[in-house]
């Protein structure tokens, strides 16, 4: 008996959310993007919230929806400006949402940390960018670096291929890119899967989050992914 | 910062993919290349196919293939730009803390990077504008500078109103600090070294105008 | 410290099994466990077989199977204490960096592990003897002290000389600062706890008499 | 054209091994020990190594031979005392041997630093404690921490089960242990495999170390692995 709670419907599986809470959110653009999980939060009515994800939000939906809804007080992103990203861009330019701009390998480094127990850690990325105005700096090995902490979910928002019914997931393609860290990062992590599978079933070389960073899995039949844009941004 | 219009018409060097295939030319046969977003992705069209240069995207992979043809699309499968791609043998896939890992680690030869400014001393500026109305993004930007052993720059040399873009000093926010080694514009390529700014090809251009246009000391490296 | 043998015949408590039975007993249905090496490897045999608490062991697995028969031996499968062992369904293997960031992370429930001194207020000392001619070995042990949610310690409340392994202060060199929550002895179950040291469980000895042994103010929670 | 090389001959592939190199070496105990690439070593005659590993060797074979031959003037390991390190203890005891004990999750996590690019970083492993003694520590979140530094090294010698030949590899059970972060985290990275396979044999979803990683790869036949004892050690 694992403890992980296989959850049918989106809604339910993040309906405890408390307003105020720091939402983990998978995805780089649209893939990985847990669509049908974010609208369930939307469906809970929680407010205040303070996302964690890459970027802020594509088209209308998913993302670019809670942020609409008015839902998100803050941003902690590395990318929040693409060419579909007018959801975030009218609130921001609004003053109704805070952001706070993160290089991208900082961002994934500072969950990655959150979830492996580091307090804090040296890195060179940043150093003598506006980036890194106010932060701790030391050099190390002859080479500038920057003092960041690590940042932690109260809940994380996840999407991935495949999950066993102990929770155990594999993901599919630049699909991965998030989730294995955010997973680990949050108190509570929930995650929409295509499939669920009988225990046994993926090759235990083959898992790349265990279970133990599991707690709802929602199987979801994907709604159509949007329409893949060229050459909008990073 | 002055405006230093120049006096004569701006001088044509070569095209964006005469350009591209200027940097595909230095990429040695079997490097780990990271390409970036926009001029740099071109690149790409340019790499002799039996070269096994293997390219990184930082949003998890490596082995990335050609932008996906319209049957091939995957919404699983996309490059730092979001845009669907294919993925070639020998691949692999990580996550983005792995993938900045490898970045920030030194593991990757080259990243080709546009740039707003490159300064004589290799700092880069690529991510803002400044502009108060603009909403900033740096994306993979600044570990990509700082993580690959050498960090070359594809943009033009003058902005649209005629002033280089390789600077004393940047006046635009910065990506990182002496992290460029090569600058490929349509006009020269220039290569950041320790005696200075060497110049390494001129493109429609003599050596004299090109000093005349950059507001840097420049040592002539044309004839080596 | 001073010698403080007792004046009567040691008293006898449980034995390994039975104290490894107690153990087992308090970990909730479909927890995640590292038993350490020694004494805390016999919990595995009293665990039920539908829990569902899954073993994690430092050496990069989660869902460790029991000891490997003889003919399932397999030199890449072993434990901590680098016994080969089997796996189970639901299983998986990971590098010793995610290994370790699982345990420090706070992601497994509890482990349990041997010791030679628990201090009153949670202090553990169990990875070296401090005599100069030992050769010192830490191993996990500090990594899993201070990270697992709970850290649960088996041991014999006596040393062979007769005194308590519990105490006011360790006087061997630490593992952990206030690491314990619980400390599971062949005489008495020891709750650390926020208003003192709790004596849960006695075993063939009564309340008074402990006190008399161990040199740290008690709790009498038997009767809870 | 990628940049691995196959090596057919395990000394051929670490001759030019200079003295006084850090060389971080895999393996738990046996497992994932690369015993035909230390051999090579051995034969090259390298010496004044000092070895990250996480024990000190094992019987008489592998890295217990190394510290036999006097070719180690320094260990970083978690867990040197065993009951088949003799090589070791009697090196140690004679005065002949450096000891830098680490943690083993500290000692990992330095190692993936190394291969990650970031300088330093707190850990709560060990705050409090001996082997804390003299390093820089700080409360974060109200708990206390200890500045660990990256550990890299000139050489790694890993063990993996399977390579493909551009150098991806894939790891058997809990064979995998340091191999991937000690590939990361060294200047050369020197592998030995049970078997090389086509490129395109492994899905890219399964490769655990990026061929990145990888500069040479050596197929063996395994010797028989030492017997495996029962309680020995951490």
């Amino acid at each position: 008996m694992s403890r992980v709670i296989i959850v049918d419907d989106a809604a339910e599986a993040v309906a405890d959310t408390p307003d105020g809470a720091v939402v983990l959110i998978g995805g780089f653009g649209s893939a990985g993007q847990p669509v049908e999980l974010i609208e369930g939060l939307i469906e809970s009515g929680a407010k205040d919230l303070t996302v964690v994800s890459n970027n802020a939000g594509n088209g209308d939906h998913g993302l670019a929806a809670l942020i609409r809804e008015g839902r998100v007080r803050r941003m902690i992103c590395s990318f929040p400006r693409q060419s579909d990203s007018w959801c975030f861009d009218e609130k921001y330019r609004a003053g109704e949402l805070e952001l706070e701009l993160v290089p991208q390998g900082n961002l994934a480094e500072r969950i990655r940390a959150a979830g492996a127990g580091i307090g804090a850690f040296f890195t060179p990325t940043g150093y003598g960018t506006p980036l890194a105005e106010g932060k701790e700096t030391r050099e190390i090995d002859g080479r500038g670096h920057v003092l960041e902490y690590a940042l932690a979910g109260d809940l994380a928002l996840v999407a991935a291929h495949r999950a066993d019914e102990l929770g155990n997931l594999v993901y599919r393609k630049t699909a991965r890119n998030f989730g294995p860290i955010m997973a680990a990062a949050a108190t509570t992590t929930v995650v929409q899967v295509d499939e669920v599978v009988a225990v046994g079933s993926i090759d235990p070389e083959h898992v790349v989050t265990p279970c133990v960073y599991v707690d709802r899995v929602v199987p979801v039949t994907r709604t159509l992914a949007p329409t893949v844009a060229a050459g909008v941004a990073r | 910062m002055t405006t230093t219009s120049s006096t004569s018409a701006l001088p044509t060097g070569i095209d964006r993919d005469a350009l591209a295939r200027q940097v595909a030319a230095d990429i040695p046969a079997g490097s780990f290349v990271n390409l970036g977003i926009g001029l740099p992705t071109k690149v790409a069209n340019f790499l002799a196919p039996d070269s096994g240069v293997m390219l990184h995207t930082e949003n998890g992979m490596l082995g990335m293939g050609p932008e996906a043809r319209a049957e091939e699309v995957d919404p699983d499968l996309v490059n730092a730009g979001k845009v669907a791609v294919s993925e070639l043998p020998g691949a692999s896939y990580f996550h983005h803390a792995d993938s900045f890992a490898m970045m920030r680690g030194g593991h990757l030869d080259i990243c080709v990077l546009g740039a707003y400014q490159v300064s004589a001393r290799g700092d880069l500026a690529n991510w803002h504008t400044g502009r108060p109305d603009d909403i900033p993004a740096v994306g993979g930007a600044m570990d990509l500078a700082i993580g690959a052993r050498q960090t070359f720059v594809m943009m033009n040399l003058l902005s649209r109103d005629g002033r280089a873009k390789l600077v004393p000093e940047c006046t635009y926010p910065l990506t990182g600090l002496q992290c460029v080694s090569r600058v490929y514009t349509d006009l020269a390529v220039f290569l950041i070294e320790p005696e200075g700014v060497v110049v390494r090809d001129l493109f429609g251009i003599e050596y004299d105008d090109l000093t005349a246009l950059v507001d840097v000391p420049l040592v002539d490296g044309t004839g080596r």
